[in-house]
């Protein structure tokens, strides 16, 4: 096997920080080990591709472009009309979705790797994020589940509210560098830890 | 700043958008051999002071191309809708 | 009392010694039924062409008109570069021209338009770029025009506190030097040719709206206005931002749109930069003017708008420039921004001469050069209505270029509205 | 430690909290609560600077943003700041300051002597002289006038302080926490929505801080507070300032943390700019006193009333034991009320024939000297003020001895924001100043800002918007009864305008510029009549006041010389920001490294630890050379090109963009973007293509894969990678939408390796033992998808150098160790990593075009690639490729050259000409890239040249003349090596 190396494993390797009151009041860290694939139809084949997915996934796809579905522990993102996300971390999944769904009715791409997952937990964790992104994160406006794809630094990513205090950002790998030292210097008044999530399958 | 309402994200920064000029021209359709269409189409702009329809991409976000109703004399943001469907929803 | 009317030293003491007044700088005169020739729009290129008119083709029976004050549009509202570095055939004798009529704008209008030529570096962050900047260097000093090559350790010398750290995200690999380059003042651009205008003649008419044309089948006759109807023998439109709208009225459609350009101005401070400093990872220039404010620009907003605001975002990414090339910047204070409305073409070139309709010119589009463009623009549009042919130093500027594949793109930038 | 002018007690001052600091390297000491203008005062400092251009002596004009005069330089070294205005700047412990705009210092000026020219140096004057003897002559003056200008002296010296930005959401934003806004807060509060309350100053409660400790007012101000602190959903931002309001309801404010001394090492921000999104917006921005117009209004110790108030009873500061107070309205009779409270002797002039119902009662109880229908012709004195000169109407002047003068000529509504994206300011007669238009929907404004006069009409206004916003966002709470005031402040304006200076000497309208009434004469007299000329030609408004307490009265000025009502006069339009802001906050964490985004490849961590020399290449860094190779670039690519040539190399390529193209449609779909045809490539195979762009100039080439019938895998340029990708997607969603076809950008699920070399089949087989790599298997152009090690693989025999080539796509998870692999596995052929420069020069040899090359200005035929478009379907571009002058014979199009002079050098960026022909002008070509070949061992470029390949062998001049360098070279197919392909397909 080769082994999988990560986009922020060297600045990773630089551990924590204490903030300004000499605590780390945040955790900052990367999931790893896990899959992405996604999802496509086209104008008029909305339906059949439905059908099949649903079947792979045992779940029906969420209308929803603003909360993800989840199937078991996979989580579903409606990411565009006609596209969707499904991250996982079954290695088996873009397999099955790709026998189940014809190409005349929709389109599997495995696009595992082609993510950063970053991950931003703790109770200051929304005022890191919103020196970074131009969402309205309010608890009252952004409920545990909900995700908006947006941007960082001028870079366009994807944020998911995954529990109260966690919230997960899912870079594009070549800026999960650059990502990182942006998320990791908003938090520096606050200080963090470093952690990582799951190893490399 | 403008906020621009996505039809699949709902209302965002402009500059989460690129900006993609007028979507009231029709394009020719592909193949058409008649240049003068083609230049009329790429070069000539109504650009009307006042209501006007144009093309906006939400390039950090759905990655929609999107027809926006804005005011270019108050900056007024109206309605939008996907390019796709052709039409108000 | 005597009304002093030239200006100098000598009659500035005989102001503050005797009863001797000023005279105005221009007249506030009813609109005639008809002129020679009327400009429509009051700015630094409809006031400079009515001066040339009546100066160089002896056309005095001229009327300018303008919608609000006079300079009230981007002649008042640019960061006041000129410069002549310019690459295309065309361009460079065009911009070269312009700025030789700066060099004796003063004296030829008898008011000080305070043109200081301390230089524009334009700088370079690679070799591929250093090397498109030595073409457009090249080019000019075979035409003529002064340009110097700059390594990275004369641009160290040079402007020691651009960010030559290795923190710099875009190192400074060179740049290309203009001596001749350099500021004007700009109100008084409008203001110097206004006076030299009227003094031969001129009408100038402000608060005067042009809200139609009068035509006889394909010719034009004349505008309707807000002050009432108005006779031509020849008439040009000179309404850089608001040149679609006026050409609407003669139902044209132009190879334009109106976009914002936001400019900058800081607090004043004791000099502190000495020429203009472009950048050359992204869109952004800076010089101080004479009063002490660092002013500077960057990239238009990036969408069709007659507002004459701009929007913060576009600030922020130009206040990172700005900190990017010089980092003690950071901690200036900015006074003032605003916007003005500039006409963007497909090729970012301008378009001036005749238009399909007889007895009418244009004048418009002038994207980001518009200001610098001013004498030389006055200069040929004169030229082109007075002999109703294009100066030869337009005729890579028509109107319907585009159809004949003639596009003329100075920056290689490639059909503007897809790369905002 | 004695701060001689500080009363014994009062004040809002924390007396147990002392500081010191520095001033003109004199140690003072103030208290915290003090502004640095305060604690000056305190400490009996009246002459804080030199104006702009006659170099007067000036003190303190006011107490807050308005403040014209008071510009202190603050801090020392990188942290030098200049032009900071001290009556907002909070004292802190250690604080540095120093005038500005004196030499050899401000309490003894030179440059004082340019007030004795003043009656040459008018407005405007420089426009008529300096213009001999000759042309050009002004560039001998303007140094003089560049160092006169300019208040204080700036740094060169980088920032050390960090800043920062921050996005912000509220349903209800209100903008000043004076007794309006804090009751319009308490009522959105109440109904339940969220709130953000921000104030500009340290404390809330605007003009209820003037109020003397105890009084009805300041308690007032507490209950207030304590009712805002108490709603959770109010969110209360102090020290923050508004700086402007843009589209969309977006409001940027600034919050400053200076008093705090931010440490940037521990993530402390000096100053955050927060841009808000409201639902609604409350203007509660108070009010500006207006100065007055006499001779020489400016000398230190002439405050305008409310600043008197002001430093009395917040700061408690005694300012003046002999007090002249003048006024055209009853604002400034509190000022007077309060200062003979703490035993000055008052004198109090009133324009008007009487004042507010009790006011001339309360002024003879507290022993306040009145007189009525006088006003005043002069202030006496030099560098502090000693007395006044005034006169009834039409009658004799009198003198008074005094050491404090407070002004007040109404107030002007602080209505900037407004006029930021909102309507008009509106001409008051009532009132004598300009107040808001009608708001769009969704605004509001209230209290003084909206020309309101009285505390509890100002108390319930905000109230009533307060609600009234909450309802507009949708907030049902109940708000309850609005707060209610004890006393009533006075009330009433004298609408009299202020007539221009009947006394001798210089009125000022602008201090800060220097404008003064005789100013705006002259701008009337020389006909620059319109408020925007008069700004422009006397520089009125201009400063770093933006002339808060000018606009008014220069535009009333002119008004009356024109006759003209002050309606039909208007008034300049407000720019954003209110107060100036660090240039810095705006840039936030954007700044150095960080400046714009960077992207790396997979492999980045790699080069680093293995030699290479990083290069940006747009947002992204890739490796220019490797030390391997040699110590400069100039050394290193010669031998990487040479390691390719005769063995092997690899580079990487991952930032090449990649997009994966599948669904039914996809062949018809390419077959129209590209200007070549893509439905007939069998699967298994690659192709080299070329997109144009609508107005036919080349949009970008690369090449494309054809994995199966309906999947496509398409590489673009590195720089043109995004906008390919959007322009795929406007044909797929707008042009195109029936076309069933999904475009993914895969640039960053793909890492990328190129290996290239007569060895690099062997290099392959090493790396990937049991896969059949051989010609047949994998001819020139063939691709492949294959498992190894559990890894999915790409194979694509393509080459960019020349030379047998492939290239190797590997998840980027596994990129490095992929790269890894490959490198020790072919360890033994001699393989080692190249870069870009090395890169580059390979496909000059082969003759390929790239970015120096594709600018957007050139065609197909220009670029050499005419034959490739298809002449049997309709793609991109095709129809605007017909026009004349892309058709034209002669067009400058791709050539190669060669050097002719081995002892010279072949530069990028020289100018091509015939020979013999003189060398002016712009020639007719120019080269665009140029390398050391080593397989003709000499300088070889690219270029395009006036009819391109028609001149093959033919010598030319290239003319660099920034180096006079001139030098011969012959022109030459642009394929330097290998013409054939035999290399490619071996």
């Amino acid at each position: 096997m080769l082994e999988a190396s990560s986009a922020i494993a060297a600045a990773l390797a630089t551990g924590g920080h204490d903030g300004a009151e000499g605590r780390r009041r945040l955790r900052l860290g990367e999931r790893r080990g896990w899959h992405l694939v996604q999802l496509g139809h086209y104008g008029a084949t909305a339906t059949g591709f439905a059908v099949a997915v649903s079947r792979v996934l045992g779940q029906e796809l969420p209308c929803s472009s603003t909360v993800a579905g989840h199937a078991g522990p996979d989580v579903i993102m409606r990411i565009a009309p006609d596209q969707y996300w499904v991250v996982t971390d079954d290695t088996g999944r873009a397999a099955a979705l790709a026998a189940a769904v014809p190409i005349e009715v929709g389109t599997v791409l495995d696009l595992s790797a082609s993510r950063t997952r970053l991950v931003i937990e703790g109770a200051d964790a929304r005022a890191v994020l919103a020196k970074l992104v131009p969402i309205d994160l309010h608890p009252s406006a952004f409920e545990v589940g909900r995700f908006v794809q947006t941007g960082v630094h001028h870079v366009g990513g994807l944020l998911h509210r995954a529990a109260g205090d966690r919230y997960e950002y899912f870079a594009l790998r070549t800026y999960g560098a650059t990502t990182w030292e942006a998320i990791a210097d908003a938090a520096l008044q606050f200080g963090y830890d470093t952690f990582i999530d799951g190893d490399p399958a | 700043m403008l906020r621009i309402p996505c039809p699949h994200c709902g209302e965002r920064d402009y500059t989460e958008f690129r900006y993609a000029g007028d979507a009231t021209k029709r394009r020719p359709v592909h193949g058409t051999e008649d240049v003068r269409a083609w230049y009329e189409h790429v070069f000539l702009f109504t650009n009307p002071k006042g209501p006007h329809r144009e093309y906006w991409q939400h390039v950090q976000g759905c990655r929609q191309w999107l027809v926006l109703e804005r005011d270019t004399a108050t900056n007024t943001v109206g309605r939008s809708w996907l390019a796709r469907t052709g039409a108000p929803s | 009392m005597k009304l002093l009317s030239r200006y100098s030293g000598l009659a500035l003491a005989r102001r503050a010694l005797t009863d001797s007044r000023w005279q105005r700088a221009w007249r506030s005169p009813d609109p005639k039924p008809s002129y020679d020739v009327i400009i429509v729009g009051g700015g630094g290129h409809g006031l400079a062409t009515a001066y040339y008119l009546a100066s160089r083709h002896g056309i005095r029976n001229v009327a300018v008109l303008e919608r609000g004050y006079l300079g009230s549009g981007n002649v008042g509202r640019n960061t006041t570069l000129v410069r002549s570095n310019y690459l295309m055939p065309g361009n460079t004798q065009f911009f070269e021209h312009s700025l030789q009529l700066w060099e004796g704008l003063s004296h030829e209008l008898n008011f000080n338009v305070m043109l200081s030529q301390r230089g524009q570096i334009v700088l370079a962050h690679g070799p591929g770029q250093l090397d498109v900047l030595a073409r457009k260097g090249n080019t000019m000093r075979l035409n003529g025009i002064d340009a110097e090559l700059m390594e990275r350790e004369d641009v160290m010398r040079f402007l020691p506190f651009l960010d030559h750290s290795e923190h710099c995200r875009f190192p400074i690999y060179g740049g290309l030097f203009q001596q001749r380059a350099g500021t004007v003042r700009h109100d008084a651009v409008a203001w110097g040719y206004a006076r030299a205008a009227d003094r031969l003649g001129v009408d100038i008419i402000e608060n005067c709206e042009v809200t139609g044309f009068l035509r006889d089948g394909d010719r034009v006759t004349g505008v309707e206005t807000s002050r009432g109807t108005i006779h031509a023998g020849r008439t040009a439109i000179s309404v850089a931002g608001h040149s679609s709208h006026v050409a609407a009225m003669l139902g044209m459609r132009l190879p334009i749109e109106s976009h914002i350009l936001q400019a900058f101005v800081t607090e004043p401070i004791k000099p502190f930069l000495d020429c203009v400093v472009s950048f050359g990872a992204e869109l952004f220039y800076i010089s101080q003017s004479d009063k002490g404010g660092m002013v500077f620009g960057g990239h238009i907003d990036g969408f069709n708008t007659y507002t004459q605001r701009g929007q913060f975002p576009r600030a922020q990414t130009v206040a990172e420039c700005a900190v990017a090339l010089i980092p003690a910047m950071s901690r200036l204070r900015l006074l003032r921004h605003w916007g003005g409305i500039q006409d963007m073409t497909p090729d970012g070139s301008p378009f001036i001469g005749r238009t399909p309709f007889r007895d009418l010119y244009i004048n418009a589009g002038w994207c980001y050069q518009g200001f610098k463009a001013t004498p030389a623009t006055g200069w040929c549009l004169a030229h082109t209505i007075a002999h109703d042919a294009e100066h030869p130093l337009i005729r890579h500027l028509a109107l319907d270029r585009h159809m004949a594949g003639n596009g003329h793109d100075e920056y290689g930038l490639g059909l503007w509205t897809y790369r905002q | 430690m004695t701060v001689p002018a500080r009363l014994p007690t009062g004040g809002r001052i924390d007396r147990a909290r002392p500081l010191s600091f520095v001033f003109d390297h004199r140690r003072l000491h103030g208290c915290a609560g003090d502004t640095v203008a305060s604690a000056l005062l305190a400490n009996g400092v009246q002459l804080i600077g030199r104006s702009f251009k006659y170099h007067r002596p000036r003190g303190f004009l006011a107490a807050g943003v308005e403040e014209p005069n008071g510009l202190l330089t603050i801090g020392e070294g990188a942290r030098c700041t200049p032009n900071v205005p001290a009556t907002t700047t909070e004292l802190r412990e250690g604080l540095f300051c120093r005038r500005q705009n004196g030499w050899p210092s401000v309490d003894f000026d030179v440059m004082a002597l340019t007030s004795w020219l003043a009656p040459f140096f008018g407005a405007g004057f420089y426009y008529k002289t300096f213009m001999g003897p000759r042309r050009g002559s002004w560039m001998m003056y303007e140094p003089f006038i560049r160092r006169a200008a300019g208040l204080g002296e700036a740094t060169h010296l980088p920032d050390p302080d960090r800043y920062e930005t921050r996005h912000a959401f509220a349903d209800v934003l209100v903008i000043g926490a004076g007794p309006t806004g804090l009751a319009a807060a308490r009522a959105a509060g109440r109904a339940g929505c969220r709130v953000t309350l921000v104030e500009q100053d340290f404390e809330l409660g605007g003009s209820l801080l003037s109020a003397p400790a105890g009084s009805s007012d300041a308690d007032l101000l507490a209950t207030l507070e304590a009712d805002v602190a108490a709603l959770a959903n109010v969110e209360v931002l102090r020290r923050t300032t508004a700086l402007g309001v843009y589209d969309g309801n977006t409001v940027v404010l600034v919050e400053r943390h200076d008093h705090a001394r931010p440490d940037p090492a521990k993530g402390e921000a000096r100053e955050v700019i927060v841009t808000l999104r409201a639902g609604t917006i409350i203007h509660a921005t108070g009010a500006i006193e207006r100065s007055m117009l006499f001779g020489d209004n400016d000398r230190p110790g002439v405050m305008l009333a409310g600043a008197v108030r002001t430093y009395l009873n917040r700061y408690a500061v005694a300012v003046g034991q002999t007090a002249v107070i003048a006024t055209n309205n009853d604002s400034a009779w509190c000022a007077a009320l309060d200062l003979a409270a703490t035993g000055a002797h008052v004198t109090l002039l009133d324009e008007r024939a009487g004042a507010g119902a009790g006011l001339g009662e309360a002024a003879r109880r507290a022993g306040v000297d009145v007189r009525y229908e006088v006003r005043l012709r002069r202030a006496l004195g030099g560098r502090s003020v000693r007395g006044v000169e005034y006169a009834r109407r039409d009658g004799a002047p009198e003198t008074l001895a005094c050491d404090v003068v407070g002004i007040s000529g109404g107030w002007a509504p602080t209505l900037h924001l407004t006029s930021h994206t909102g309507p008009k300011p509106v001409f008051d007669t009532a009132l004598d100043a300009f107040r808001p238009g009608p708001f769009a929907t969704g605004h509001y404004g209230a209290g003084a800002m909206m020309g309101t006069r009285s505390l509890q009409e100002s108390l319930d206004e905000g109230h009533a918007v307060g609600a009234a916003a909450a309802r507009h966002v949708g907030a049902t709470g109940a708000v309850g009864a609005g707060p209610a005031c004890a006393g009533e402040w006075p009330t009433g304006h004298a609408p009299s305008p202020p007539e221009r200076s009947p006394g001798t000497g210089k009125a000022f309208i602008d201090f800060q510029n220097d404008v003064t009434t005789k100013d705006v004469a002259l701008a009337h007299e020389e006909g620059y009549h319109s408020v925007e000329h008069l700004k422009r030609f006397t520089t009125l408004g201009m400063g770093t006041d933006q002339g808060k307490t000018a606009n008014v009265d220069a535009a009333k000025v002119m008004a009356s010389l024109r006759g003209i009502e002050m309606a039909v006069a208007g008034t300049t339009t407000y720019r954003p920001p209110y107060t100036p802001v660090s240039v810095g906050a705006l840039a936030g964490r954007s700044v150095g490294t960080h400046f714009r985004a960077t992207r790396l490849t997979p492999m980045h961590d790699w080069h680093l630890a293995n030699g290479a020399v990083m290069i940006q290449a747009g947002p992204w860094l890739r490796p220019w050379y490797y030390g391997w190779a040699g110590k400069t670039v100039g050394a290193a690519y010669v031998e990487e090109m040479k390691l390719v040539r005769s063995g092997v190399g690899m580079s990487d390529v991952s930032s090449l963009g990649k997009i994966d193209i599948r669904g039914p449609d996809a062949a018809i779909f390419l077959d129209r973007v590209y200007v070549n045809a893509f439905a007939k490539l069998p699967a298994g195979k690659a192709r080299y293509g070329v997109m144009l762009n609508d107005d036919a100039t080349v949009l970008d080439d690369g090449t494309t894969a054809r994995f199966d019938e309906h999947t496509y895998f398409m590489t673009t340029t590195t720089a043109q990678a995004g906008e390919v990708m959007s322009w795929l997607e406007f044909l797929l969603q707008v042009a195109w939408p029936e076309l069933r076809v999904q475009v993914a950008s895969v640039t960053d699920r793909w890492a990328g390796m190129s290996v290239a070399g007569p060895r690099a089949r062997q290099a392959l087989q090493l790396a990937f033992p049991g896969v059949d790599l051989s010609n047949e298997s994998l001819p020139y152009m063939g691709v492949r998808e294959f498992m190894f090690q559990g890894t999915t693989v790409r194979l694509l025999r393509l080459s960019f150098s020349g030379e047998l080539a492939y290239e190797v796509y590997v998840p980027a998870d596994v990129g490095t160790a992929m790269w890894s692999r490959i490198l020790a596995e072919a360890a033994p052929l001699g393989i080692r990593p190249y870069g870009l420069e090395s890169l580059a020069s390979l496909r000059i040899e082969k003759g390929h075009v790239a970015g120096l090359e594709l600018d957007h200005r050139n065609t197909l035929e220009d670029l050499g690639l005419g034959k490739m478009a298809s002449k049997s379907k309709a793609y991109i571009g095709r129809e605007l490729a017909t026009r004349a002058n892309l058709r034209r014979p002669g067009r400058w199009s791709l050539v190669g050259l060669e050097l002719l002079e081995p002892t010279k050098k072949l530069r990028g960026g020289s100018i091509l000409f015939n020979r013999h022909e003189a060398l002016e002008g712009h020639g007719r070509g120019y080269i665009t890239s140029v390398t050391w070949s080593t397989e003709h061992q000499k300088l070889i470029a690219l270029g395009l040249f006036e009819g391109g390949l028609a001149h093959e062998g033919e010598e030319i001049v290239c003319a660099y003349p920034l180096r006079n360098e001139i030098v011969r070279a012959r022109i030459v197919s642009p394929m330097f090596i290998d013409p054939t392909g035999e290399r490619v397909h071996a």
